[in-house]
């Protein structure tokens, strides 16, 4: 497959649709990403030629669909470079994963008076979760600030870390509103010589770039498999001393390994943080979804959503009145966010969606973040790998109708 | 285009009916819509039956919102605190021309209507 | 359609598959069911016509796809006669529905020495939780013990209401061993007369009873998609006044009202629960799995099982050294297990499986109910909408071959 | 027919080599499979060099878990705690006679090994 003529584009159903007529210009994949045909043809081959639920089964469909769910666990291992396929766990979305780390570690290692360190980018899912834990532990919960550019102020970071008291720290690989790529290397760096837990939010980063959590030296990472082709579902993973040492986050069928009236012990990893029957035809489009873009190859979606996102910077910048968050290109992934003089993101997106361009409009998630940069909402076109430059010169010829419309 | 962007709302979007402030009045309420971030300060005084007498509103929102409250100070004078409790989306779906809304515009076209029967509530009417 | 002429049978691909060239006989749907053409239609159409993230988005896509998920939790909500649609809640399975209740439920409302009381017959879903809440809490837990029938001896239940200690009755409609329908009515009755909540565990009832929550005057009830021919996926019904008095149970995007640094405050009902990006497709397929049953008739369903399970335990009980575990027919789902003596249920399943028949072996997730009846495990046959006579009639040839093979 | 329920395994289910226990062992462990209720209680007596002299077991399971113990009994005799440590699901899969298991039939095959692996650490060897 190759980016040009369209053979990228061509794997996914939905956008050969008309809207209205026009056709479908996809700009919300930051939200959730459209489905190659492969992850398609996944879910229909599991459920007509072999489902079964997993692991315990003796007979063959069962023995089939466990071993097609456990590739798609070394799938994603492989993919983001874990040491090990069994530090891969499965859950709903990078907002569970996320809640899994909080509940699980977080309850026994984050005391009262210690600090958890977030930033001021975060989406809520890497935030309201740690909110929960300080005030459940009593724990300190202290932020990184951003800079007018949209960049974390690293500044801030040495201070919260040298008394001691910061247990952990928790932070965006890839801002969802300004399109923020923080200097991962450096933080972690400075992180782990405090002694100082690394828990990575990669809902945004690991569609968009090559990860190595080895390579990062990072502790924990949640993602979300529906933001990368493939269905609802999303996956933690996290370093073997770490899971291991962690008591379960939910309790039921499959996590146990012996059960007794009054007490229990727990499988092994991965098993026992996978309480219950599992997403299973759901991890097996996951990993044909990570097929799809191992095919295509990480560095090269990184490549052109970085062309994509520098034209998207210029032509927006020439519409009048229109102001882009965010830093520049080479620290820039997939998520454009601006706002425009006088006019609700809601308008916007209502009169682009008229148009047949699907952008989103509001505070993605990330409220703290737009109070910051005092602007009640924005609006975010956001690029994946089956957008191309024509779709930004529609953008920017829906946007001039909607100041036309709107702008007095 | 659909009927949300037909002139005559744009009308009250651009140039809303009784925007401002009516210092003093019985009711006197801010609310927003967080997740989408529109803000409305709304102030109505009543007369001696309780009903509405006046009603102003300020704020910042989509034009569904704004078009809404503008809408809306006409609408209310002379209803009981009981006539606009009774009200909801359709009565304001009607206001603004007989539209469907979707589900999210919902909460901006009643963010007025909610802050009103709020207030009222909260003055006790 | 009728059941009459396999109609119903040609409804699910998996099943005209051949396995061996033998004609596949899945007797394993208390482990999860087969997904009718349907459900994957639903799946392949959401995502080749209309997939966008749901809730914010201010487009059309985004509209159109809140709106089938919305109509899924509604026609979920009518086929239990939930009073307001939004006491339904999607979550992964029965097993996280029942973890949500007790983490956030049974955290606030369970204290030290107050006593948990849960059954014998209970799948690990059911009861770890609760282990964990008594130890995490200090309370008690206590078990409504079996009768060598299988069934629950109720006589022991009053005297675990009278002191007024009791605050959680949880229990299964129908057990996924011993195929066992309890009571219901008169164990509702005491228990909340006892001033006791009552927690149900759905996942084995919903799939196979007509359920009605307002009817039966339960507090909670989980059950899981995947069993009643949807995909990976689940529901936690609650009664409205105690879902709203709940904290909420995962944290981060979708779930909230307004954030702020320090604090958030929560969104109303359902949404308070669903926290991050819904498996949105997968709710849309459950109620199409939903609508499918619905045209069937929970009624009929019911019969149709009576019927298959009362032939099936007639010709199971001729087979030489062949125990049956479980109530008679009429208090009997579809699930039926057995031990063979002399011969371990591994075995069993392994050999039917030459056979294309699919059974499974074990202990099924519950262990202290295997433990009460002195067997290491069990074999389980259980039967669904696309079972028939002819599905039993081959178990019985097989079993035989397996006598054959490994009993001297 | 797989060739799990082979004549030979058979044999060895049916009538297995070491069945029993021998009293005063060195080695002296009881171990299950919690999720399909297998169970052994596996004895072994060590040479001086601490290699196996005899092992012996007892125990319910299903055929792949007693064929690999009967087998297992036969195959350590002579070996040394290093040598047994090595062992693995390979060599188990190849005394079976060359078979490839299934993922829910491994912790049955490997019930005997895990046992003499960790009864061996138990004693200190
Ligand atoms: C009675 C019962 N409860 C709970 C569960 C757990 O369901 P799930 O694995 O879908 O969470 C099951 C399914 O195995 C069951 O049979
Ligand atoms: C940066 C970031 N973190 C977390 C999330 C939460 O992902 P999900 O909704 O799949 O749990 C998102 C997605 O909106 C995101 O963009």
């Amino acid at each position: 497959m190759t980016w040009s003529g369209n053979e990228v584009r061509q794997q996914f159903p939905i956008l050969q649709q008309k809207v209205n007529g026009k056709r479908l210009i996809y700009l919300d994949s930051a939200a959730s990403a459209q489905k190659p045909q492969v992850v398609i043809d996944a879910l229909s081959s599991v459920y007509s030629t072999n489902y079964a639920n997993i692991h315990r089964g003796i007979y063959r469909l069962a023995e089939e669909t466990t071993r097609q769910y456990e590739a798609a666990r070394a799938k994603i291992a492989k993919f983001i470079n874990a040491a090990s396929t069994d530090e891969v766990i499965f859950v709903r979305n990078a907002t569970e994963g996320l809640n899994l780390v909080v509940y699980s570690w977080g309850r026994s290692n984050v005391g009262a008076g210690d600090r958890i360190i977030v930033t001021e980018l975060e989406h809520h899912s890497n935030l309201v979760p740690w909110q929960w834990l300080a005030q459940e532990q009593d724990a300190e919960l202290a932020f990184i600030p951003i800079t007018d550019a949209g960049e974390l102020d690293l500044a801030a970071l040495p201070p919260l870390l040298a008394d001691g008291h910061a247990k952990v720290l928790a932070l965006s690989m890839m801002s969802n509103v300004l399109g923020t790529i923080p200097d991962l290397a450096e933080i972690i760096h400075l992180a782990h010589a405090a002694g100082v837990v690394v828990v990575l939010d990669g809902a945004q980063a690991v569609p968009h770039l090559p990860v190595d959590v080895q390579a990062l030296d990072a502790d924990f990472m949640a993602f979300s498999g529906h933001k990368l082709g493939g269905p609802g579902i999303g996956a933690l993973w996290g370093r073997r001393e770490l899971l291991e040492a962690m008591p379960p986050f939910l309790f039921g069928g499959d996590m146990i390994l012996s059960v007794r009236k009054d007490r229990s012990t727990w499988s092994e990893l991965p098993y026992k943080f996978e309480a219950g029957t599992p997403a299973i035809a759901e991890a097996i489009a996951f990993g044909a979804a990570i097929d799809f873009l191992t095919e295509l190859g990480m560095e090269n979606v990184r490549q052109h959503e970085r062309r994509l996102v520098t034209y998207a910077l210029a032509e927006l910048s020439a519409v009048p009145g229109l102001h882009l968050l965010g830093p520049a290109p080479e620290k820039h992934g997939g998520a454009v966010s601006f706002w425009l003089e006088g006019i609700h993101p809601h308008d916007v997106a209502a009169i682009l969606d008229e148009e047949g361009i699907c952008v989103r409009a509001g505070q993605h998630c990330a409220a703290p973040l737009h109070r910051r940069f005092g602007i009640p909402a924005s609006t975010r076109a956001s690029y994946y790998v089956y957008n191309f430059n024509e779709d930004t010169d529609a953008l920017v010829v829906g946007l001039h109708k909607v100041i036309k419309l709107l702008r007095r | 285009m659909s009927n949300l962007y037909r002139e005559e709302l744009l009308e009250h979007y651009h140039d809303p009916l009784n925007y401002g402030v009516i210092e003093n009045a019985e009711v006197d309420i801010d609310r927003d819509n967080p997740t989408c971030g529109d803000t409305i300060h709304l102030t109505a005084r009543l007369d001696e039956d309780d009903r509405i007498a006046e009603m102003k509103f300020e704020g910042q929102g989509c034009v569904v919102s704004m078009a809404a409250a503008s809408l809306l100070t006409a609408e209310v004078v002379g209803k009981s605190p009981e006539e606009i409790a009774a009200l909801g989306l359709h009565d304001i779906e009607e206001l603004l021309g007989g539209m469907r809304l979707s589900m999210g515009r919902v909460k901006c076209a009643l963010l007025a209507l909610t802050a009103l029967q709020q207030g009222l509530e909260e003055a006790g009417r």
